[in-house]
Parts: structure tokens; sequence; C-alpha cells
């Protein structure tokens, strides 16, 4: 097996200048399919039989909520590759997540609760899935927190590294305890999402802005590592350049 | 129009989530870039006080 | 023999070691000096393990000592700006518990010890009533009864009366007598023999 | 000049086990403060409510459970924060010894100290909150597990903020999300005993999250202190 990539992508220099060159190319595809997949979500798609058109919340729901789960797995991980290889550029990265991912799960939780109005009668309802979104709005604000309270910046990446990664294991732990808890307390929830029945028209923009929002939390993901790989980076020549661009 | 703004009575639920969403997606760019900005003058300031020095 | 090869540090946005090299044969001092925030404890906490080095590599008896850390940690006695004593107990009971997770201790070693950095062997104290000096003369006598052949000490003398500090010579004298290396950051002259002390000046 | 025989593991583990039991005994009163902070926690619930025995006992879980993880995390503050500031966690890092089997012998003695007299006294607060004689072997089961888990998950929460300004809260914050399985786990085997019913589902639940905690939890702690020590 070749590493050389994997090197290679850990050397700031050309992390900042592949980041550079990359984020078009998540940009806009990301930004074409959230407007097909709004387009197609808020028109195109007929009303469901039982929700009406209220259903249509799901098409920033679902997204969002995929990515409060997604943007601390791929935390994790960066963090998991720092610490143990001791790649800056994965610190980095690292840290350019925690925020987006905070910011998503609240959408996910404010966006859940308005849909449960017309849905349950009530703006909150303990739903397992709502939940789990809470505890995990504590995981990242935690994470925030510790990084913040640590001064130095490598130690600051080390030790929110171990909390990223302990929170990590715990997330399934957490959500099947949410989840039984549940089961004993309240009848299944009406939120079922990936439902087999659904019909291309519904789920052909569900799928759309799933993936946009992947590509998009990918680029602004970009943006945010080339300004903190710039910060971990002390002497090296290089950024003397980077620092002139606009 | 009217008749699909409404969203079958759905309004007072749907636009907020939407406009919710949206805001967040716009504020993340924005502070995304706000951050590259913020980084590369620190950069530049550090640079300059390593010129000065020398 | 002890050698550092190429040292780079950072703290925060100090670059405080920048390729720094030495090296310490057996039965030689290593003196480190430097005005305060020159990075003598630094230096001396990454020679330990303690920080992590941005580059180069610290060698014992020729291997790399981040290799196998365990192994060098059980070769080396280290003495910080903490003395590591519990204020409420005696000298003796800090020593049989905090050198005796290293090695088994019998009663009379660390009276011993503790005779030989100048404690009554009947001094029933708690080390919260000892002094600031006291309390690094037991911290002494840890490192003594380690019996580990390198000892990184920062500071070992600081509060310390000029009969500590010779006790603390006779001391140093005596390890590297046995073959053992010590690097030290101090600023009282150390009165050693010039064939077993060296100098390094950080900046 | 050679290093002399090093001591095995088990032996370094008892000896800081000795040491830390020794102190505590001569300074009782740090560690009994928690022990009554559970107590007093738990009189509170019935003051804020009707304090009539049948409606208390809906509610005995969920007292017992919060002010058991209130108590532990108040706790927390004792476990690593003296020994980091003089230098005896320092010591331990360059032992030659694993870190990790170190604080975990250390956190058995903090369990030891704050977390089995907790359960110890739990009869007490479970009697005045309603819970009938034949339910009491099963909330002491019940929170014996799960104060060994809150001590070790704790451990690492501890280690994180070694030595920062405004621990404290930060603690609270890294710590609790990562009790919710406890407490959803605790506090259901707890109301089952008190219901009288069955109630090895949960204890099947509380017993892995404990041996979970209890290997990967020193781990986590001696990597998160080795951070905090830099």
């Amino acid at each position: 097996m070749n590493w050389v990539w994997f090197h290679k992508l850990g050397s700031p220099p050309h992390f900042y200048r592949l980041a550079g060159k990359m984020l078009p190319w998540f940009a806009w595809p990301a930004l074409l399919l959230c407007v097909g997949g709004t387009y197609g979500g808020l028109v195109l798609a007929p009303a469901d039989y039982q929700q009406g058109d209220g259903f249509r919340i799901l098409y920033v729901h679902a997204p969002a909520a995929w990515l409060s789960v997604m943007v601390y797995s791929a935390m994790a991980v960066y963090a998991a590759v720092g610490l143990i290889w001791r790649i800056n550029v994965a610190h980095a990265l690292a840290a350019s997540c925690a925020a987006i991912g905070a910011s998503f799960t609240v959408v996910a939780l404010v966006t859940g609760s308005l849909w449960g109005r017309p849905m349950w009668g009530t703006y909150w309802e303990w739903d397992p899935r709502l939940t789990s979104e809470l505890v995990l709005l504590f995981l990242y604000l935690g994470y925030m927190g510790l990084r913040s309270a640590i001064d130095d910046t490598a130690r600051a990446d080390r030790a929110s590294a171990v909390l990223a990664i302990v929170g990590a294991v715990n997330v399934p732990i957490i959500h099947y305890s949410v989840t039984w808890w549940n089961s004993l307390h309240q009848a299944p929830s009406v939120m079922k999402f990936g439902k087999p029945t659904m019909p291309a028209s519904m789920l052909i923009p569900l799928l759309m802005m799933l993936l946009g929002f992947t590509l998009y939390f990918v680029a602004i993901m970009l943006v945010r590592a080339r300004g903190e790989v710039l910060r971990r980076e002390r002497n090296a020549h290089w950024i003397a350049a980077a620092a002139e661009e606009t | 129009m009217t008749h699909w703004l409404s969203m079958g009575g759905y309004w007072p639920y749907l636009w907020p989530s939407y406009l919710l969403t949206l805001l967040v997606v716009v504020l993340n760019i924005f502070f995304a870039r706000r951050s590259l900005r913020e980084a590369r003058a620190e950069v530049r300031r550090r640079l300059q006080m390593q010129r000065s020095e020398t | 023999m002890f050698s550092a090869i190429k040292l780079q540090l950072w703290r925060g946005d100090q670059h405080v070691l920048r390729g720094l090299c030495f090296t310490v044969a057996a039965g030689r001092c290593l003196q480190l000096t430097g005005v305060n925030g020159s990075g003598k404890s630094s230096l001396l906490r990454a020679l330990c393990g303690l920080l992590p080095l941005e580059a180069g590599a610290v060698v014992w008896r020729g291997a790399d000592t981040a290799a196998d850390r365990h192994a060098f940690h059980a070769e080396l006695a280290w003495l910080g700006h903490g003395t590591a004593l519990k204020g409420d107990l005696t000298a003796a009971e800090n020593l049989r518990y905090s050198a005796g997770l290293r090695r088994t201790l019998s009663g009379a070693e660390i009276d011993g010890a503790l005779a030989t950095v100048g404690f009554a062997n009947a001094d029933q104290r708690l080390a919260r009533q000892m002094s600031a000096g006291q309390q690094r003369r037991v911290a002494l006598a840890r490192v003594l009864l380690l019996e580990c052949p390198l000892w990184l000490l920062d500071e070992p003398t600081a509060n310390l009366d000029s009969r500590g500090q010779e006790m603390f010579n006779q001391m140093l004298d005596a390890h590297l007598q046995r073959g053992g290396l010590a690097i030290v950051a101090t600023h009282q002259a150390l009165a050693l023999p010039a064939q077993r002390l060296q100098e390094l000046e950080l900046s | 000049m050679s290093a002399p025989e090093p001591v095995s593991a088990l032996k370094a583990g008892s000896m800081l086990v000795r040491r830390d039991l020794r102190l505590a005994l001569r300074r009782p009163g740090e560690w009994l403060q928690p022990l009554v902070f559970f107590l007093v926690v738990t009189t509170l619930f019935p003051l804020a409510t009707n304090p009539e025995l049948s409606r208390l006992r809906d509610m005995a879980p969920a007292a017992l459970w919060v002010a058991a993880l209130l108590s532990s995390l108040l706790a927390l503050e004792l476990l690593f924060r003296e020994d980091g500031q003089d230098g005896t966690l320092e010591q331990l890092a360059v032992s030659g010894l694993p870190l990790a089997w170190l604080l975990l012998a250390k956190t058995c003695v903090h369990w030891l100290l704050t977390g089995l007299p907790l359960v110890l006294v739990a009869p007490l607060a479970a009697t005045a909150l309603g819970a009938p004689y034949a339910s009491i072997p099963g909330v002491l089961a019940a929170l014996l597990l799960g104060s060994v888990a809150l001590s070790l998950i704790g451990a690492v929460g501890a280690g994180l903020t070694l030595g920062l300004r405004r621990g404290g809260v930060l603690l609270a914050l890294l710590v609790l999300p990562l009790a919710v399985p406890v407490l959803i786990f605790g506090a259901r085997a707890t109301a089952l005993a008190i219901a009288l019913e069955p109630m090895a589902a949960p204890m099947y639940l509380l017993a892995a999250i404990a041996v979970l905690s209890a290997t990967l939890a020193p781990l986590a702690a001696a990597a998160a202190v080795r951070i905090s020590l830099e």
C-alpha cells in the first residue's frame, strides 16, 4: 500500500493549497443540489397521505440531523488521526468541525420540535431521536468549552481529541439507552425516516438534500480548516504568501 | 401561489424551519470566511513582528 | 550515556529550543543555566517525556526514549518544581509510599536516606508542618532512594540553606562517582571536580 | 550503574491504594462532604413536592440517581486536583509504570471513599422516599454498579480539566452527558426494585457499562492526564 498521499495530505502547505483548489468542487454542487432538492421537496413532491404538507419539514430536518451525527463522527476520526499520528492538519480539521456540527444540531432540534407541534400537539415531546439530539448538543458544547478553556493550541488539540473519542464511543450507547428508556414509557414516535415505501418523487429530493448538505459541510470545513492550519503553523515560510491572499 | 405558501395550513411550522435552516447555512458561510480572514490577519501581524525583530 | 539530538520545542508562540544537541557521559553532570524564562524547566520536562517535542530525539543507552518510554522512566529519577509530598504524611511515610511505588524498600534504607539529607531519625512531623527547605530535603531523599542511574533535577537547591547546598553537592558527587548521570538546572555553583561538570547556557 | 529491580504493577497499585487510604483517614472531612451533600439533596426532594409516601415512591428513583450523580460530580474535584498541584501525578507519569493502571488504582480508592459510603447510606434515603424494605437490596445493587461506572467516567473528565481555571463547571458539562446511559439504566433498575418487579434487564446493561468503563476509562484518563501535565 502506498501511503505517500497520506503524508502529503498531512503537510500543511500542501493541504492549504489543495483545500483552496477543492473548495469550488464541493461548494457549487452543494448549491445546485440544495436548490434542486428544496424545489423538489417543496413543489414537486406530493403531499404525504397522513401528514399532508407538514412532512415537507423533513427536507431540512433530516439533513440537519444527519449532519449533526456525521460531523461528530468525522470530528472523532480526525481527532484520533491527529492524536495517534500527531498530524496537525487533522487537528485543524477536527477544530473546524465542532461549531458547524453544533449549529446543525440546533437546527435539527428546532425543526424537529416545529414538526412535532402539528404532529404531537406540543413543541417538545421526549422522543428518543430528539432526546439523543439534545444530549449530542451537550457533547458538542462540552467539546467547545474544553477547547476554549485551554490557551495553548497544541494542548487544546490533544485534550479535546481525547474528549471527542470518548464521546464518539458514548454516542451509540447514549442513543441506545435513550431509545430503550423511551420504549418503556411511550408509544413509538411518528417521525420515521427512510420508509422503504416512499415514492421516488419524495425520496429523490431527500437524497439530493442529504448529499447537498454533506458537500456543503465539507466546503465550510475546508474554509475553516485553512484558517486553522495557518494558526497552527508557526515559522514556515509558505504562510507569508498565504497571508497575502484575500 | 397563496395556496402553495399556506402549505396546507402547516405554514407556521414549515416556513420558520426553512428560514432557520437558511439562516444557519448562511451564518456558517459567513463565520467560516471570517475565521479564515482573521487567521490570515493574525499571520500577517506575526510576520510583521518577526520582521521588525530582525 | 544520555544525548539530546536536534531538539525543537515550542511553548505557545515561543520557539524555546532550536535544534539543541548535547551528550552527557556516565559519571558526569550537566548544569543548565540561563535567565528566567530561557526554557530550563521546559527542556528538563521535555527530556523526561512530560512535554512532547516538536522534533528531535532523546537517546538513552543508545535507544530513542520515545520508543520504550517505560524502560527509560524505570531508570529515571525526576524532581520538578512540585515536591510531590503529601502534607498529611510524615517524611518517612511519604518516602515509603512514593519511592516504594517503584522499588522494594526497607525501613532502614529510608532512615539512611533521611539521615543523608540531614533529617533526625525520630522526626515525626507531618510534611505540611515543615519549612520549604525541609520539604526539598525530603524530596531529595526520594531521589536517593530510587537508586536510578539518571537524575533530572529542576532547581533542586531552591529554598535550601548553605548547609543544604553543601549536602546536595556531596550527594551529587557520590552519585556521579558511582557512575550515575545528572542534569541539573540551577544557578548555584556546583562544587564538582572540573572533569565531572559540563555547563550549558540557554538563551 | 543500573536501575534497581522494579516492583510489579500489582504491588505499585497496592502501594498507591494504601497511601490514598491513609491520607483519607487523616482528613475524614474531605470525603464525607459529598456524602452529606447526597443526603441533603435527597431530603430536598420531598420538601419541593407532596410529601405523601405513595407519591414520593414514584419520584424516588429520580431523586436518588440525580443526587448520586451530582454528589459523585462534586467528589471528582478530590480525585486528581491535589496530586496535580503538588507534582505527584508528574511522578506517577514518569515512574515507568503504566499510568492507566495507577490511575485505575486511584479511582478505585476514590470510589471506596465516596461511592461506597453513598451506596451504604442509600437505604436510609430510599426508605425516607417511601421505598419498601424488600426493595432495599435491589436499590443497593443498582447504585453499587452505577457508582462504579460514574467514578470511572468521571476520572476521564477530571483528567481533562486538571489544572484548568473554571474547571468545576466545565467538568460538569463534560461528564454529565456521558453519564446519561448510567442514569437511565440505574434509575430504571431502581424503579423496578421499588415496584418489587424483576430488574435483571437494566442491571445487565448497567453491568455492561461498568465493565466497559473499567476497561476503557483508565486508558482515556491516562491520556488526558498526560496531556494536562504538559
